[in-house]
């Protein structure tokens, strides 16, 4: 038993972090608020440059052939800085998918991940029962696309603008502006089908599986920097004559939300530790994860929130970028109370 | 005890219930107006204000000379019952209505009411408050814009800041330190303020939706005559106190908007089942708790009413409303986006919060404004449960 | 409207608190633990005498013809005071239903009550789906039992010891040491049958009604009494050189109680004007009444227990002596989840 | 990062799950035994660890020498799963095992390590803890009985309270004032000391399920000779701390306890889905919700030891698991009640609660014991996120 990370684990994400603290500024979120598809090519670069996106991505395509233990603080990290590109899709949910198809168009696929030219949006079928994100939708401007058809094949689109593969892509906006959403109508192709539906049902499961534990990583990012925003405040704030802080109801909000974010981590880690071993209890980890990581930034939401009052509730405040990411993403690939009823065996993906 | 509205009041709710029928904008029938938080969704807020004045709806509690119809609570609560059922549009001139007019009638000179209340009953004059400043938000008494004596008049300076309504509104009510020897809440006097007063400039502030439901603003050497300073002067505090209680009370919330919205959860509950049987097993007991809750606090204010026209008064209960109707709407809207599950998060076709979200939107503000929840429930603990202070 | 109560119910209710500061004190209360039946028999009779038996006994039976408007108060009393006798039982429960048979018997029945001799238990079938108390329970030791058969005709038991009338009673004892239930084995005999199926079903579930309404009511009482244990600790326990009432958390620990139970309250008294009236949304009234009520009485139990500290977690405090009563009656007639569930739709009596 | 145990770890977890099936006290195998909270149970409990010390089961952590096996913290971790997996008895030694034994590691002399270690882990004596007084609960600084120096031993005056176990216990641990000039955390020093010394009074307190689980204890000119003094004299905080620290951290509180009853919870909630379905499916998200908490602690734990045993401190993180625990305790067990629903508050025939109630009540005293959860969410405010003192 080592439940730990190494150095070069740590550094890596502290390469992460330097590279957000120069290259996702407040300024930036809300510059990929005001643009679609809101996030930044320039950056998407960087972020292969630095490696993150080549994580998964096998060596023989140019990537680094690591696990999801050596992603899961980069994930984290990103959701700390709010980094809005489709770091999950890309790297945790398609990436893996595209190995396991070992074919000459996902080999293609992934030596573009693992450059930084290729991102990836998912999009759940219409008929799934509650699915990742609404039925219809995807994180996405990505090159690709990846969704399941009705009857359970697994398609990848290259997506072209509005209209590709006969698909129609309908841009919608979510409270989370750095989420750029699409509406996905139409069934794909057959020429774009990577999986018949057997076995295109099976890796569908597995990806919405690995997007929920990624979602969760960012997640416990959002919800760290959300109690940081509130400790900061707590510590600057004078009323009465004194830090607001050293008020025991604000300390006590505090340290609820902490105490919610320090048990969800060990279970997003250990999710992540499973998923790299296949281990059959991955599923159930996950879910565990994704509850957990939901209610963790929710609660630390409401808490920052509640702490800053008046000036946490307007625009100007960066505090809101990271409470609309902890709503929305805490709802996406199944919020709390799905995860919790798939634990009990009354729901699956 | 009888808990059935009297005939006046099934009158009333008849009579409102038609007018309001025909009358409330909806689509296809001038509405629904645009966000109240607009330039335009202010002005069309403005014409629905004029139009409910016309028919008289728009004050029912007041006397007649002032455009009311000399109703009593249960009249004003039947009113607010219909006004919400039939999702008529928010009152952009509920602060001056619920908050400043309370005041007006305890504290107003004759001259006051008859200059003041009329034009703010039409929609002709919208009031918007200024309590807060930068750095006294829960510590109210820590106000430093200053009120100074030159000639008969009084000058205004400083800053006051989450005016709501202040971005469009024409008048400003608030408090101003007169006595800059006196502390905390001694020497303050309270004034009304025309917002195009020279030397008031007004910063909107975007809020949670990015609209600017409120603003900042400055008073530059603001002269403003005796006339317009409400009560004695440097008994601000105690005047004040008079708005607080009905900003905090029975006034401003209406059970209505709680049990409207409860109903409107039930109906998405059954909506949900349909599709999402299980996550609708789940919430069910989150949305009968909201029905529990929403019922209770309407029970709850029929009470009150009823001991306030029998002559008592409301005092610290206020906080306990407080307390419970913004933990009640929070509750609510949570519950309402649990059901909506991933599609909680998408905005409308113009990129507004559609209904539930801008709900929330706005639930979340309640154990904020007047006076955060934290607040209360030291008032709770100390006035009502005799806890020391600390 | 007129949602307030007359000087003649409140001095009503005066009355009864006199009563229950001499007869009914912590040393009664654990007197009444120790001992089968665990309520008093003169202690009834003094309950006789001031008339709250007879409240609701048609003045024809010699007794008050109220209501429960008339009776609301008396009950909060009763759990203010930790009454431990069968007074929902036999009041709220049976002398109305006593009164609807309108036979010789239930003639007699109502002067037995009216007059402090007679004593009302309650017992559910063996087939309810989630009844008031489980099953087989009821608060006995009363001279007669109300339980419906298997088949939902109504019967009423004269007992007369452990096996009366070819049914089994046997004794269970509840963590609330002044609940001494019963256990109800077998099928009342066709010649106790009070009503038929059809009419008894009926009368059994607006009996149902009036229980779990009376049951709230005795709810209010005993938070009422729960957050005065725990303001009056705060104020008088020091630490840290103040007392622990002017540390925030403990304040904002009991003015949450407090507003919980503020606003049960009028969800009771309302349910009391409707059962009054005969009004249709009764039912509605009451589930809302006892889930409110429930949830205020352990929220304030919680929090009660959570100030006093080692000293509440004692069997010398008084405290548990109401923080047990919380516990059973919360759950006793439907839990606040049943009722929310009938609110629903989703179950019922 | 390997969440899998060692293969010595596995050796371990199979042979203790074969002794403890085999020796465990279940019905028709000696037990269960009765309530340790009793005079007879109490001794039951004694012969149990004396029989578990035998089979060098009682102490695995420790060295060899005083009854241990060397063990590491996993495999304690290891053991204690088997420990609750098999039901086995609550350890009646636990507070000298898991509070006390880790600070005389820390600050004892070889000679107190030799003289109070092996009984302890033997069960021949069993040790209470002297912490709170009547007037130093939360505020456990406000410490007033007296350990003054006369000729060249302590004599010890005056009383503590809530003392776990000292109803029956052979020892007790505990701080007293050494120098009364000395203000709140100086001047204590921390004592050893024998239950039968002459001037020792015990006065056995009934707890919640009227059983005697903790006493008070006099000391009326009890006399100590230094060698009953752990570490140094008027340093006694800084040593109890230690112990506190194990108190509310890692130690005591082993996950195997929360686990084990998250799964008996989600059996409970099957059964009760066949009689009642609907009260099922309300709880079905508190059920699922109590198996992630159970699950979240027992992996934080994984993730604590790992950076224990790499030379990493636990700190004010104690804090944070004393929060967490006690609430998912409660939260397990309020569960089950409500999935017992009516039948929730019936005892047993001997009239005592059965399993669930006994766990309820047990859970209940989790916020308040080991300090009070509102003293451990200061202490995280302010020593892990940095906020100021009041």
């Amino acid at each position: 038993m080592q439940f730990a990370f190494d150095d070069r684990q740590v550094e890596f994400r502290a390469q992460l972090r330097a590279l957000a603290e120069k290259e996702c500024t407040p300024a930036d979120l809300r510059a990929a608020w005001e643009s679609a598809p809101g996030w930044s090519a320039d950056r998407w670069r960087a972020l292969g440059d630095m490696g993150i996106l080549a994580v998964t991505v096998p060596e023989a395509q140019g990537g680094l052939g690591l696990g999801f233990v050596d992603l899961v603080l980069l994930l984290e990290e990103a959701g700390r800085s709010g980094l809005p590109e489709p770091v999950v899709e890309t790297v945790a949910v398609a990436a893996p998918l595209f190995a396991a198809l070992g074919t000459d168009a996902s080999g293609r696929w992934l030596e573009g991940i693992a450059s930084g030219e290729v991102a990836v949006g998912v999009a759940a079928p219409p008929g799934a029962p509650e699915g990742p994100g609404g039925p219809v939708l995807v994180n996405a401007g990505g090159a690709l696309l990846v969704l399941p058809s009705a009857g359970g094949a697994l398609h990848v689109v290259e997506t072209t603008g509005a209209g590709s593969a006969g698909l129609a892509l309908e841009p919608k906006r979510s409270v989370d502006g750095a989420r750029h959403l699409v509406e996905v109508g139409g069934e794909p192709p057959a020429e774009t089908e990577v999986a018949a539906a057997g076995p295109g049902l099976e890796l569908w499961r597995r990806a919405c599986d690995r997007g929920a534990w990624g979602t969760a990583a960012v997640l416990l990012g959002v919800a760290d920097r959300l109690v940081g925003f509130g400790a900061e405040h707590a510590k600057a704030r004078v009323q009465f004559g004194k830090p607001i802080g050293s008020f025991q109801a604000v300390k006590h909000h505090l340290a609820g939300a902490l105490v919610r974010l320090e048990f969800a981590r060990p279970l997003v880690y250990a999710a992540a530790w499973a998923l790299d071993e296949g281990d059959e209890e991955a599923p159930r980890l996950v879910s565990m994860a994704k509850s957990a990581a939901s209610d963790a930034a929710s609660v630390a939401a409401s808490v920052a929130l509640q702490v800053h009052g008046a000036i946490g509730y307007t625009w100007e405040h960066d505090l809101h970028l990271w409470m609309k990411r902890a709503w929305a993403l805490g709802a996406a690939w199944g919020d709390a109370g799905w995860h919790r009823a798939r634990l009990l065996g009354q729901i699956s993906w | 005890m009888d808990l059935r509205f009297g005939p006046d009041q099934e009158r009333l709710r008849v009579e409102a219930r038609d007018w309001l029928e025909a009358h409330v904008p909806r689509a296809g029938n001038g509405g629904p107006l645009p966000s109240l938080d607009t330039a335009e969704g202010f002005d069309a807020h403005r014409v629905w204000e004029r139009t409910m004045f016309e028919a008289r709806w728009a004050v029912v509690s007041w006397p007649e000379r002032y455009g009311g119809r000399d109703g009593g609570l249960f009249d004003w609560l039947v009113f607010e019952e219909e006004y919400y059922r039939a999702q008529a549009p928010t009152r952009v001139g509920q602060n001056g209505i619920f908050l400043l007019a309370p005041t007006l009638f305890e504290f107003g000179t004759e001259e006051q009411k008859d200059r003041y209340l009329p034009p703010m009953a039409s929609g002709e004059e919208i009031w918007c408050q200024g309590w807060s400043e930068p750095d006294a938000g829960s510590d109210l008494a820590a106000i430093r814009s200053r009120a100074d004596r030159r000639g008969g008049d009084w000058v205004l300076n400083g800053q006051k800041t989450w005016c709501s309504r202040g971005a469009f509104a024409d008048w400003l009510f608030g408090l101003f330190r007169s006595d800059p020897a006196a502390e905390r809440h001694r020497g303050l006097t309270y004034f009304l303020v025309p917002m195009d007063a020279p030397g008031v400039t007004v910063r909107p502030i975007a809020q949670l939706d990015g609209e600017t439901g409120f603003a900042e603003v400055f008073f530059d050497d603001v002269v403003v005559p005796d006339a317009q300073v409400l009560g004695e002067a440097h008994r601000g505090w105690e005047v004040a106190m008079a708005t607080a209680g009905s900003e905090r009370g029975l006034s401003l919330r209406s059970p209505a908007r709680y049990t409207e919205a409860a109903a409107r959860l039930v109906a998405l509950h059954r909506r949900c089942a349909e599709r999402h049987p299980v996550r609708a097993a789940r919430l069910a007991d989150a949305v009968a708790k909201a029905v529990v809750d929403a019922e209770a606090y309407r029970y709850h204010t029929y009470m009150t009413a009823t001991r306030v026209l029998a002559g008592g008064s409301v005092g610290a209960e206020a906080s306990m409303n407080k307390v419970f109707w913004s933990e009640t709407d929070l509750a609510i809207h949570r519950t309402a986006l649990e059901l909506l599950g991933p599609e909680a998060e998408l905005l409308d076709d113009e990129g507004r919060p559609p209904a539930w979200l801008d709900g929330y939107l706005f639930a979340l503000a309640g154990p904020i404004y007047a006076g955060t929840n934290e607040i209360q429930r030291n008032v709770v603990a100390e006035r009502v449960l005799g806890l020391p202070r600390a």
